[in-house]
């Protein structure tokens, strides 16, 4: 047991750090996010730059295949790098679905010739992608899918109408996956197909969803009389549920995971001189610390088995309920700290007050966004505890003739 | 024994709800939300409409004499319609202050206006940083900052430290010259707020007599009585809301509300409301009797309320899913008012701090 | 508002103090409990002692029918007796079960000979009623009974056969309810039948519960061919659910709404000094008056509504979910004050911390007894919120054919 | 990185517990419950045979001379089985105490002993109340309370206060003159507890020169770290056994464990023991390689065991409903033995405070 890297990882490591030393500015504290201040469109530029400059170095697609410009290196390699971005002030996070979600989905069930033709393009982030999954009436019970695909039999094209929402990045992707039903007449985990979607054909309308923060994050795709050639289904037609599934699995990995090591550092920073001289903060500096400190040392355990080729643990589940916690109780602590001023937004005050009341929408959106904490409980009951799944009622019955 | 209200009381309760549902649909407090106007003006004009500003001020002030109890309703009604408006801080606190810390004189002058409606007043309560300075001269020089209705006010109520280091309470008009304001975001933007910078600034000292202290603590009481029942009708309603949407919305062929776990989560935040009910009434029972027990009721009733009304609008946002999370959601309205509600007098510790003070003191 | 007494009720209250002061010992402090120390015959002797005591003096039946021996006076009185008697070092809940559930189930339902003939034994407490419902397969599913009550054709009597199990005083029990299947091929709620057994009989076994504290306040009772004449069915054949119903409401009335008011002064008590100089201590003081001072105001609430003829608000139900995780944390709470010297048991160290340790394992029964917190949520959600019941699927099916 | 056992101490763990599932099934748990003897003579021989007991001991005392790490997996499975054995007071603290304030003589005399199981100690902590009086005659003074297994120990460890202020940490042998000990009753009685009563008893200082402060410090890490494990292992257990409950029991003709309920429930005593589970794994691994970490880790890890195996006992008792209540069912050795353990080394909030204290430390 240690926390140190083995003579290999120590020498990628430092070989990483270097070149970001040499690339990017080192942040100036932990929790420091990039681009906060940036319109929009100026961050997707810069997020697109920098993975250029990544793809170009080695370092914007690590464990993906020497065969489409991917550097062939292990998913710890990957850890590392990202370990180590995580220091420096660069845009993070917009390749998460592209990199995260769509090109695996492809890479392990496309054809040869989407392989060939997308891949490279979205490693080098020239070609970003999006996910058309969520619908209004299918969040949790993500079968639900109402949007349509029909064959036109002449062209033998599919004719796709629909309304997707929670997609992150639409408004920038090139491409998309998206899901809808082929076939209402089966039951309603058998009638769903995968397509890749030419984000730029007539008939997508893209629109920002504002959150409860005011934000707009995500966006809800509405698809009129969009064709799709029959050559863009992945996998199986009708076989849409196994890729979903598979998906998924990436997203909440992803959600979970994502805590910089010393979060608790800025909690004690927050709390100031009261960390030391009152007993009710200290108590819930440590409950924090236990909830922080603890998904750092859960994704530890999960990357030493990534480490040595094995899968993370069933535990590695339960972070993300963790991670919602830990962030809605992270947020109300600090605004609790202002007392009576806690009622000012942020931008009244300080960089730290801005920075808790994020999270304080932020955390809505972890307990959320990619299985709520609900679903996700079910999931650790029914397949990590063994207990017996809830009643399904809709089971075997017709998807077209489910009450809704 | 008789924990109850009477049943006029129920019934003017009822009145207030049925004005503000016409007057104060959820359009009009997005209204506000989106910066159009410091209040919801029809909900405002319905209260004053239905007697609700006047209720507990005397007669010989031009109001109707009635107590405490029936303002105390009428606020969880304020809190179940989210309507925004300056009963907290005009009747709330303003009154409060006038009424303590005014001469008779003062008081003849200011309570009329305030129990009409026909002005609004409010006040810096200064729980942080330092108090302004009153000069000799009758002038005040400092900052007041985060002070609720701080900009639509035409009156600001506040403590200021006088030379020989005695506090008074003082008034500066809104726009008199030396009384700058400006806006400040809020977390709740139907809650707005104001920073007043006072330069050289003409104040009026209250000249009733009474300790600065006392006043404070009386008016501090009487705050968290009233914004306690305005959290206990917001966390009502963000359960029922939650409730409708968890009956109306279905998944795996079943209703949301169906699922144990929803069921569950929603009757763990009626408890914390029915428990937080008892807490709330009660303080209103020990405010009117000016109880022994009021420092421990309304620090009860505050505590109970901030909770209740925090569960109740995260679990309830929760409970809405992906769709709780969208600006088009009213959940987000709760879960931004039970924040501004729960800290705007001091957060929680404070409030289990002086509760236990005065179990201490009463032991 | 107010809590003080209408005239009427201030002069009933003067006079039941006047009789208590005359007749009992005061406590010497609020969470004095009547004869911890005695055995359990002397307990129970002294209760029955009290018991004539009381009904002698008008105070044993308050609000029972003056035909039966009852006081036949008001629900509220009996709940001012009922406070002012929490005062005095007696012996109180001896008759729960009797007088708050089987007589007033007999008077509701029972035939008229058999209300002459046991209500005012009853009520003088010289025949104690006990209650066999619960087994060890029908706990919060209730109507789970596998008791049989067989008819014999010849004699007209009914056989039972079977195992009860959580009754209370059924070693000193004269009489009780019982709950049997008469019909196994209807289903489970439609084949139950309601009797009145006489506990000396032969074929009753009675074996007291060791529980989990190493006490037992409850036994098992076993029942082998006990012959039960038909003349002492309750109600209807097969018709006993609505009886049990009506009783479940009683008892878990009883169970939530019994502490007592100044219950915040023995938190404070304990907690010593440290109520003054321990921020972290002064947090939990709080978090208990909450609690406690609650279920107070809550029962005030239901009183008043008692006192005018109405029945309690639906959010009573709450209380016996309150009261549960207040006396758990006040358990943990007395013992934590000890530090490593909580390790100790009660005996070893004080009072104080005898009571801790008795509501450690107290809490435990509150929680579970009378329906568990996860039962009465259940019921708050579909009765008072009206959420949709779960998914029954044993309904309509022959409680024979039902999976076991 | 290489945050997990080794598969060495892996196959060890996997030895110590079938040795424990013949030796300590829950008849033997039950005897010392019932006050048949101070410990479970079966379980605790399997743990000397497997070399538990000497795992760390250096090998010129007698041990095997591996790591803590080989211990605390150890610990883990004594807590899953809930063997009662000295092995937290005999190896865990006094072996430590001697270990760090023992001269080179005293080590050599007595840790052969104790790493073998030839005899066992405990130390009195105390954490409460006086220390006993050190006489220049090498005799002690005073009272030891509530010390576990200290009826059973052949020598109890305990810091006594000599005349010119100074803490020594001292050796009695339980059966000499002048030391006196009676049975204490214990909240868990398959862990026992005594009191000693020193009278002009005979003892035996400590004398390997180091600060006894710092002694206590260093027992107390190695204490809270090996505890944890213990309690992380009997959480895991109390999951276990709740999650076969609710398989097996049925209502309303469906498994118990269908229910969204009680699913949630398991899943967040599921949650609460994983949490816990890599803060006690770090704090093996800072005590073992002795971090600057460790005052954080150590304290982190016994607040979240303490945690778990208090949520996991009382939650998963409350999972078996009616039969959890009885004595019959395991529930109450769960409910006590986490609530012993819990407390045994001082509360939640003083390892609370600890673990901020060396965060400010460090920050």
């Amino acid at each position: 047991m240690h926390f140190e890297d083995q003579p290999q990882d120590a020498e990628y490591r430092t070989h990483v750090r270097a070149w970001l030393e040499a690339n990017a500015p080192r942040k100036t504290r932990p929790d420091e996010t990039w681009g906060l201040h940036l319109p929009e469109d100026d961050r997707v530029a810069a997020a697109r730059e920098w993975q250029r400059r990544k793809f170009d170095a080695g370092f914007g697609a690590i464990a993906f295949p020497r065969k489409y410009g991917g550097a062939g290196g292990r998913a710890y390699e990957s850890a590392i790098f990202q370990q180590e971005e995580a220091n420096f002030s660069v845009p993070v996070a917009f390749y998460n679905i592209s990199l995260g979600v769509c090109i695996p989905s492809l890479l392990a069930l496309a054809r040869p010739e989407h392989k060939e033709r997308h891949v490279r393009a979205a490693l080098e982030g020239t070609e970003v992608w999006c996910q058309l999954y969520s619908e209004p009436a299918a969040g949790s019970d993500l079968a639900g899918i109402l949007t349509r695909a029909e064959r036109d039999a002449d062209a033998g094209d599919f004719i796709i109408n629909g309304q997707k929402v929670w997609t992150t990045h639409a408004r920038h992707a090139s491409w998309a996956l998206l899901v809808a039903r082929t076939d209402a007449s089966k039951p309603k985990h058998e009638g769903l197909t995968v397509f890749i979607i030419d984000m730029k054909v007539p008939g997508i309308t893209v629109r920002p969803i504002r959150q409860a923060s005011g934000e707009a994050d995500f966006n809800e795709v509405f698809l009129t009389d969009v064709r799709v050639p029959a050559a863009n289904v992945i996998g199986e037609v009708d076989g849409g549920w196994k890729i979903i599934v598979a998906s998924l699995v990436h997203e909440r990995v992803s959600i979970g995971g994502a805590l910089p090591r010393d979060l608790h550092r800025m909690t004690l920073e927050m709390a100031g001189d009261r960390a030391n001289t009152d007993a009710r903060i200290r108590e819930r500096v440590a409950d924090q610390y236990l909830m922080s400190q603890g998904l750092w040392l859960m994704s530890a355990r999960a990357l030493t088995a990534v480490s040595k080729g094995q899968a993370p643990g069933p535990e590695s589940i339960c972070a993300k309920i963790i991670a919602g916690r830990f962030l809605q109780d992270f947020a109300y602590f600090g605004m609790d700290l202002r007392g009576s001023e806690g009622v000012l937004a942020g931008r009244e005050l300080d960089e730290a007050a801005m920075t808790s009341q994020r999270m304080w929408f932020g955390s809505l959106a972890v307990r959320i966004a990619g299985g709520t904490d609900e679903i996700v409980r079910n999931t650790i009951a029914e397949r990590v505890l063994g207990l017996p799944p809830e009643v399904r009622i809709d089971k075997g019955i017709p998807f077209k003739d489910l009450a809704r | 024994m008789d924990f109850d209200f009477s049943d006029e009381q129920k019934m003017f309760r009822e009145e207030v709800r049925k004005a503000l549902a016409r007057a104060c649909p959820v359009v009009e407090v997005r209204k506000v939300l989106e910066g159009q106007g410091p209040w919801a003006a029809p909900a405002w004009d319905a209260l004053v409409e239905q007697g609700v500003t006047a209720a507990d001020v005397a007669e010989e002030h031009g109001g109707l004499g009635l107590s405490v109890l029936e303002l105390a309703v009428a606020a969880e009604e304020v809190g179940y319609a989210l309507a925004p408006t300056p009963l907290f801080t005009s009747i709330g606190l303003a009154l409060e202050v006038v009424r303590r810390a005014g001469s008779p004189a003062q008081q003849a002058a200011w309570l009329p206006a305030l129990a009409q409606g026909a002005a609004t007043a409010t006040v810096a309560l200064g729980l942080h940083g330092v108090l302004p300075c009153l000069a000799a001269n009758g002038t005040a020089e400092g900052e007041l900052t985060a002070v609720p209705d701080g900009l639509s006010a035409e009156a600001v109520f506040f403590r200021a430290l006088a030379a020989d280091g005695q506090v008074h309470w003082c008034r500066v008009t809104a726009n008199s010259a030396g009384c700058e304001r400006r806006a400040q975001d809020s977390i709740d933007p139907t809650r707005p707020l104001a920073g007043v910078k006072l330069r050289q600034a003409s104040v009026e000292v209250l000249a009733g007599g009474a300790d600065a202290a006392t006043v404070l603590q009386g008016v501090l009481h009487r705050g968290a009585v009233l914004l306690a029942f305005e959290q206990l009708g917001g966390a009502a309603r963000a359960l029922e809301d939650a409730r409708k949407y968890v009956l109306d919305r279905r998944a795996f062929g079943k209703q949301v509300g169906a699922y144990q776990a929803m069921k569950h989560k929603l009757v763990d935040i009626y408890t914390a409301v029915e428990l937080a009910r008892v807490h709330v009434y009660y303080s209103a029972w020990a405010l009117q009797t000016n109880a022994p027990e009021l420092p421990v009721a309304a620090a009860g009733a505050r505590v109970a309320a901030s909770q209740a009304y925090t569960l109740a609008a995260q679990e309830g946002l929760q409970a809405h899913g992906g769709f709780g999370f969208t600006w088009a959601a009213d959940c987000h309205l709760h879960y931004r008012r039970a924040r501004w509600t729960a800290l705007i007098l001091g957060n929680v510790h404070d409030w289990r701090e002086k509760l236990v003070s005065g179990l201490v003191a009463t032991a």
